[in-house]
């Protein structure tokens, strides 16, 4: 990339102002909207270190999903008592002190690598016409580190039973506590009616370029669960109870795709997670496609918590 | 001193950022952000390896970043479940505080 | 013709940033709203230009991604900003 | 030809970083935030628009053109509504919000 010197310290400086000011603000709130522009921030980063596929996940999931998440919790603890208890300056210092010590380290160990690192780039490269595939990180993701992908994709569902079993006793099976707008608002009625089909147009395009172009799974499911949560915050469509069946079926029949698409290598190719050669391409698309749905239901429903009691209408 | 660079000088300094802030801030919701913005830190180092190992004809190593992808998402994942936890903790005691010697409010499950 | 790109780019970094430092000042949250959407539009502005620039058209998805997902972060914004009236006593 | 296109990108490009630069001198100095909320929607619908315009004849092919015009129109649709929101919470909420 040609150099654009002045802009990539200009992003950096940015960069570390806005984060510590989520460090500094005085004001939660504060904090939550400058991690939000931080996201943005790194998404820009990751553009001029030329990983666009890492810059569309922390758009999506860095600034936009976990700044919602993060807002409505700061809006739910304001009716906690504060806490005041404050180090004493003491051993803020040593601690900012050891803190420093540690990013200093950091640097030191990042400057003084060899020019030359061992890379996996050729590899990959070499590799790649066999997967069919045009996306290296693609490939990565869903031929040579398969397993890693089908396993993160059981730990968000861990994550969400985890999120779902804080619900109170008499709860399970209830809706998600997702805070909603206070009443009705035709302004974001209208909102919420006309982005959701940009969104998904969008969020389908992303998976499917995700294949020779940036993008993936990941990118296009965060999408549509952004969409899901609009339409839910402003009222026009209710979150679902966690024990309807067709979530729970969207919320595993990627994971379950990407299972039985590797156990159909032991058979049709040479081993668990092998692709038949030749027929790569294929199977990596329809797990991708059935994982962009998996993704997209689990997001959204960690964003909008454990469930509360079901209210009587 | 190329652009990579600047942003590896940036990844150390946000886990420091991220680590201060993970220790000295009492709100719970407060040492999650601070937990998130010293994993940020710790990707952009991944990235600007990444940077470094381009080869090949691509202008970053995809193994390194196919792991960042990962690791936002899950991220993500831990986030919502700590947050999860401190609403139950306010839920519960009527507090979002870790620390251990305030009194609890006892209240019934709803 | 590059070159000229880059600069205007770093022209709106530069005003979106200023601007961003600013405002964050003070103590208004529609102003912080403000800011943060200032910048979501200059984000965006930068990525196309630096699309351009780099001849690089994927980097056009990643500001259409930022164009979503600000607006998509904005509501959450609207709905959890405090209530002067219920939250004067917080600090 | 392909002067005249470079200078008109040169020219529109410099328009749309000025209204950038309007936008926020407004966003900082105007006085109350239905003003400030004024300025922001220049940066929106004339800094960015100004600055796709001049995008549009460098870019490689129609459907790469195409693409930025979507995306100066989402951020335009969203914009609009978006700052509309902003607007009613300052109106219920009183200018200190």
């Amino acid at each position: 990339m040609t150099s654009w010197f002045f802009g990539d310290a200009g992003v950096a400086l940015l960069v570390l102002a806005i984060g510590a000011s989520t460090i500094f603000a005085r004001k939660t709130f504060d904090a939550a909207i400058a991690f939000v522009v931080y996201g943005l921030l790194l998404a820009i980063a990751w553009v001029r270190l030329s990983a666009i596929d890492v810059a569309l996940t922390e758009a999506a999931i860095g600034g936009g999903m976990t700044g919602t998440l993060l807002l409505g919790a700061v809006a739910r603890l304001r009716s906690a008592e504060p806490d005041d208890t404050r180090l004493g300056l003491p051993i803020q210092l040593a601690t900012g002190f050891c803190c420093a010590l540690v990013a200093a380290c950091l640097a030191a160990a990042l400057l003084l690598l060899p020019e030359t690192i061992p890379t996996l780039a050729p590899a990959v490269m070499e590799n790649l016409a066999d997967t069919g595939l045009g996306n290296p990180v693609a490939g990565v993701l869903f031929s040579y580190r398969a397993l890693d992908t089908l396993l993160e994709k059981v730990v968000l569902l861990l994550a969400l039973l985890g999120v779902w079993s804080l619900a109170p006793n008499n709860a399970w099976n209830g809706i998600p506590r997702l805070r909603l707008y206070d009443r009705p608002n035709s302004t974001l009625t209208f909102l919420a009616q006309l982005l959701p089909p940009v969104g998904v147009v969008v969020g389908i395009y992303m998976c499917w370029v995700g294949a020779n172009e940036p993008g993936g799974a990941f990118q296009g499911g965060t999408v549509l669960a952004a969409m899901w949560l609009l339409v839910i915050i402003a009222r026009l469509e209710r979150a679902p109870s966690i024990g309807q069946l067709w979530l729970r079926v969207g919320l595993v029949v990627g994971p379950a795709v990407f299972l039985a698409v590797g156990l159909a290598g032991l058979v049709l190719a040479n081993g668990f997670l092998a692709y038949p050669p030749g027929h790569a391409k294929a199977f990596i698309v329809t797990v991708e496609f059935a994982l962009t749905i998996s993704i997209a239901a689990v997001l959204a429903m960690l964003a909008a918590g454990p469930p509360q009691q079901v209210q009587q209408e | 001193m190329s652009g990579a660079n600047l942003f590896g000088m940036c990844g150390p300094a946000l886990v420091g950022l991220g680590l201060y802030g993970l220790i000295t801030d009492p709100e719970p919701l407060r040492k999650i952000l601070a937990f998130n913005l010293l994993g940020s830190g710790v990707f952009l180092i991944f990235g600007v390896i990444a940077r470094r190992a381009a080869a090949a004809g691509v202008p970053s190593d995809p193994v390194p970043q196919a792991m960042v992808i990962t690791a936002i998402v899950v991220a993500f994942a831990a986030t919502a479940l700590a947050v999860a936890l401190v609403l139950r903790l306010l839920e519960q005691t009527g507090r979002a505080t870790l620390s251990t010697d305030v009194p609890v409010r006892e209240k019934p499950d709803p | 013709m590059d070159s000229f790109l880059f600069l205007i780019a770093s022209f709106v970094l530069a005003t979106a940033a200023g601007g961003l430092i600013i405002i964050l000042q003070r103590p208004a949250e529609v102003d912080r709203i403000m800011a943060a959407q200032l910048l979501g539009t200059g984000g965006v502005a930068i990525l196309l230009i630096l699309a351009i620039a780099t001849q690089n058209s994927p980097t056009v998805d990643v500001a259409l991604m930022l164009a979503l997902f600000a607006a998509f972060v904005t509501v959450a914004f609207v709905r959890d900003a405090p209530d002067p009236q219920n939250t004067a006593q917080r600090k | 030809m392909e002067f005249a296109l470079d200078l008109f990108t040169v020219f529109t490009l410099l328009a749309g970083a000025l209204f950038f630069l309007a936008g926020t001198v407004g966003l900082i100095r105007f006085p109350d935030p239905l003003t400030r909320l004024h300025a922001l929607t220049k940066v929106d619908n004339l800094g960015l628009g100004l600055v796709v315009v001049g995008l549009v004849p460098q870019a490689d092919g129609w459907v790469a053109a195409l693409k930025l015009v979507i995306v100066w129109l989402l951020v335009q649709l969203s914009g609009a509504i978006v700052t509309q929101l902003i607007a009613g919470a300052i109106r219920e909420r009183g200018p200190s919000a």
